[in-house]
């Protein structure tokens, strides 16, 4: 048992947590944006803490490829949200 | 002293990652947040490296740090009134026993998820896959671990992931309008995209050789392409740099459609899907990264364009707009 | 040896804590930029340290990227939209 | 006696990492803060790399962080401009109401 690896772990779990409960309440799209890219950090906090297996070993490299591309999906996932809310944007606009 | 000194670093950074996250999405303007989110992806590439992952940290470094806050910091921009007002309203007994119930539940997820993760490590077995990844790992041609797993044992996932990708662009490009074009680029910011563009190209090109036998690869290489491109787009290039019309949607599916071909010839050539045969193996590889890298990175461009600019549709609409 | 660069580490990490207090502060979105492209140098030093401390050479090269991405960063930030030929108003 | 002197330039290169975070703390307003920002970049990371550039054996290696310095000077420089226009550009904005 590992206690760095416990530590990365748990403050994986902390963010997750925090990222969802922000992302459930009335803020602005922007934020709720950022809040869902912290949860998806909190998760690959935890995907890669099970990996992790100390100083000198090498660890699992099957989650880093998972995460790895989960990173390029979160990106593009996130553009577009950004492209959605432009168009909402403008269609309040013109409701207005 | 050693042992000492590496908690140390660890509790801080763990510290400062927490107070970066609390910090972004609480505070009151949205361009503040997004900075402290900018600050959060430098950590986040210090804790995998520390996690031992340095391919993710390659990855995040490029993209945590730079194109998702460039990207949102033009989201920012777009929005007339950044600032996230409150309505002032008054205080209201059902808000406050719904957050507070709310609060709850998600402090009693966090508590039940922490020691059911505590509790799990301690019956870890010993028989783990990476033992098997490494078992075949000389099968694949190349000695990189993370690249064999996304190439070679998990080549499945790799293509449908580049499908979503280009799911993303397709609906960027279809709903995507055109942003406000930026301020005239002055000497300074000519000068640096100079250096930057040729710089940025040349270590995606050593990531993408590199990523065989160390970390690097295709995504990471996709991801330093992409911000010359976002560079590009900044400094005064409208389309960043992508070819228009035909050429950008060959591009775009030419990661897919590079898998797919050559687990076609392999298929006729009577192996099962992405059975590469051993000699081989570390070129076929070697080509489906580079196609992959290309496309990915116009994928990412796309996506942080939002949208399609002018340009692409032919001087025609140009002209349009000068006539009024 | 390896003793005094991981206490080397710490040190910088104290370092980048010092930083980050700027970026919480402000007050001007330019104080923010300074802190994190401070933070940013600081976090390059950090990775180099780690090159030798856990032995991989790997990460200088998320040091480099991070280097060069940090320029990106300043530049994104300090870029701003033209007002007044806005399409969608 | 190399690792003497590796351990003194990185010792100079802490020194100026943390004089750098303090005087970004404590100056008084953005022009000189920015000021202590370029001294920590170029300095105290330029020591850090010679430092470890004695440590390292391997030829490949120390051209790496010495290009890691080079890029990290170049960016900074450039940022550190970019910084001061925008700075510029927003007192001017001021003055002109």
């Amino acid at each position: 048992m590992l206690i760095d690896q416990i530590l990365y772990g748990l403050c994986g779990i902390v963010l997750f947590t925090f990222g969802l409960r922000i992302a459930f309440s009335p803020v602005h799209f922007l934020r709720r944006l950022l809040a869902i890219n912290v949860a998806g950090a909190g998760l690959f906090l935890l995907l890669l803490s099970v990996a992790y297996r100390g100083f000198d070993q090498a660890p699992d490299a099957v989650p880093h490829a998972l995460v790895l591309t989960g990173i390029v999906v979160a990106f593009s996932a996130t553009a577009l949200a950004v492209a959605l809310a432009r168009q909402l944007q403008n269609r309040d606009k013109e409701n207005e | 002293m050693e042992n000492i000194a590496w908690s140390a670093f660890d509790v801080l950074l763990i510290a400062a990652t927490l107070s970066l996250a609390w910090a972004s999405l609480t505070t009151e303007h949205l361009r503040r947040a997004v900075i402290f989110f900018i600050a959060f992806g430098l950590l986040l590439s210090l804790i995998w490296l520390r996690l031992k992952a340095p391919d993710v940290a390659l990855a995040e470094a490029a993209i945590g740090a730079g194109l998702t806050g460039a990207l949102l910091l033009a989201a920012v921009a777009d929005h007339q009134k950044p600032i996230n007002k409150k309505p002032d309203q008054k205080f209201s007994l059902a808000d406050f026993v719904a957050n507070t119930f709310l609060n709850l539940l998600f402090i009693a997820f966090a508590i039940v998820f922490g020691a059911a993760y505590t509790f799990a490590l301690n019956e870890v077995n010993d028989s783990r896959l990476t033992d098997i990844v490494f078992q075949h790992l000389p099968g694949t041609g190349v000695t990189n671990p993370v690249t064999g797993v996304l190439l070679d044992f998990r080549a499945y996932d790799t293509m449908l992931e580049l499908a979503v990708l280009l799911a993303a662009a397709l609906g960027v490009m279809a709903i995507g309008k055109t942003r406000r074009d930026f301020v005239k680029p002055g000497d300074m910011e000519r000068g640096l995209s100079q250096w930057l563009i040729p710089t940025l190209i040349i270590l995606s090109l050593y990531l993408l050789w590199a990523g065989a036998n160390a970390p690097g690869g295709a995504f990471q290489a996709a991801a330093l392409l992409a911000a010359a491109g976002v560079v590009m787009r900044l400094t005064g290039y409208v389309d960043g740099g992508l070819p228009q019309g035909i050429w950008l949607r060959v591009l775009l599916v030419s990661g897919v459609g590079g898998f797919l071909l050559v687990s076609l010839i392999m298929m006729f050539a009577g192996r099962i899907y992405f059975d590469y045969p051993e000699s081989w193996a570390g070129s076929l590889i070697l080509l489906i990264e580079s196609m992959a890298t290309i496309s990915i990175a116009a994928t990412l461009v796309v996506a942080y364009l939002c949208g399609q600019p002018d340009t692409w549709f032919g001087g025609q609409q140009k002209e349009n707009k000068h006539a009024d | 040896m390896n003793t005094f660069l991981s206490i080397a580490l710490m040190v910088l990490i104290v370092s980048f804590v010092l930083g980050l207090i700027r970026i919480f502060l402000g007050p001007s979105t330019e104080d923010r930029m300074m802190a994190i492209q401070l933070t940013g140098t600081t976090a390059v030093a950090m990775l180099l340290l780690c090159s030798v401390l856990l032995n991989m050479p790997a990460s200088i090269d998320v040091a480099l990227v991070l280097a060069v991405l940090a320029a990106v960063a300043a530049l994104a930030l300090s870029r701003q939209q033209q007002t007044g030929t806005s399409q969608d108003d | 006696m190399i690792n003497l002197i590796a351990l003194c330039l990185i010792l100079f290169g802490l020194f100026f990492f943390i004089a750098g975070s303090i005087g970004i703390l404590r100056l008084p307003d953005i022009h000189s803060r920015l000021h202590a920002l370029t001294k920590a970049d170029n300095l105290g990371l330029g020591f850090l790399a010679l430092g470890l550039i004695l440590l390292s054996g391997d030829i490949f290696i120390a051209a790496k962080l010495l290009l890691a310095w080079l890029l990290v000077i170049a960016s900074s420089a450039a940022s550190a401009q970019l910084i001061a226009q925008r700075a510029r550009r927003r007192e001017r904005d001021v003055w002109k109401i």
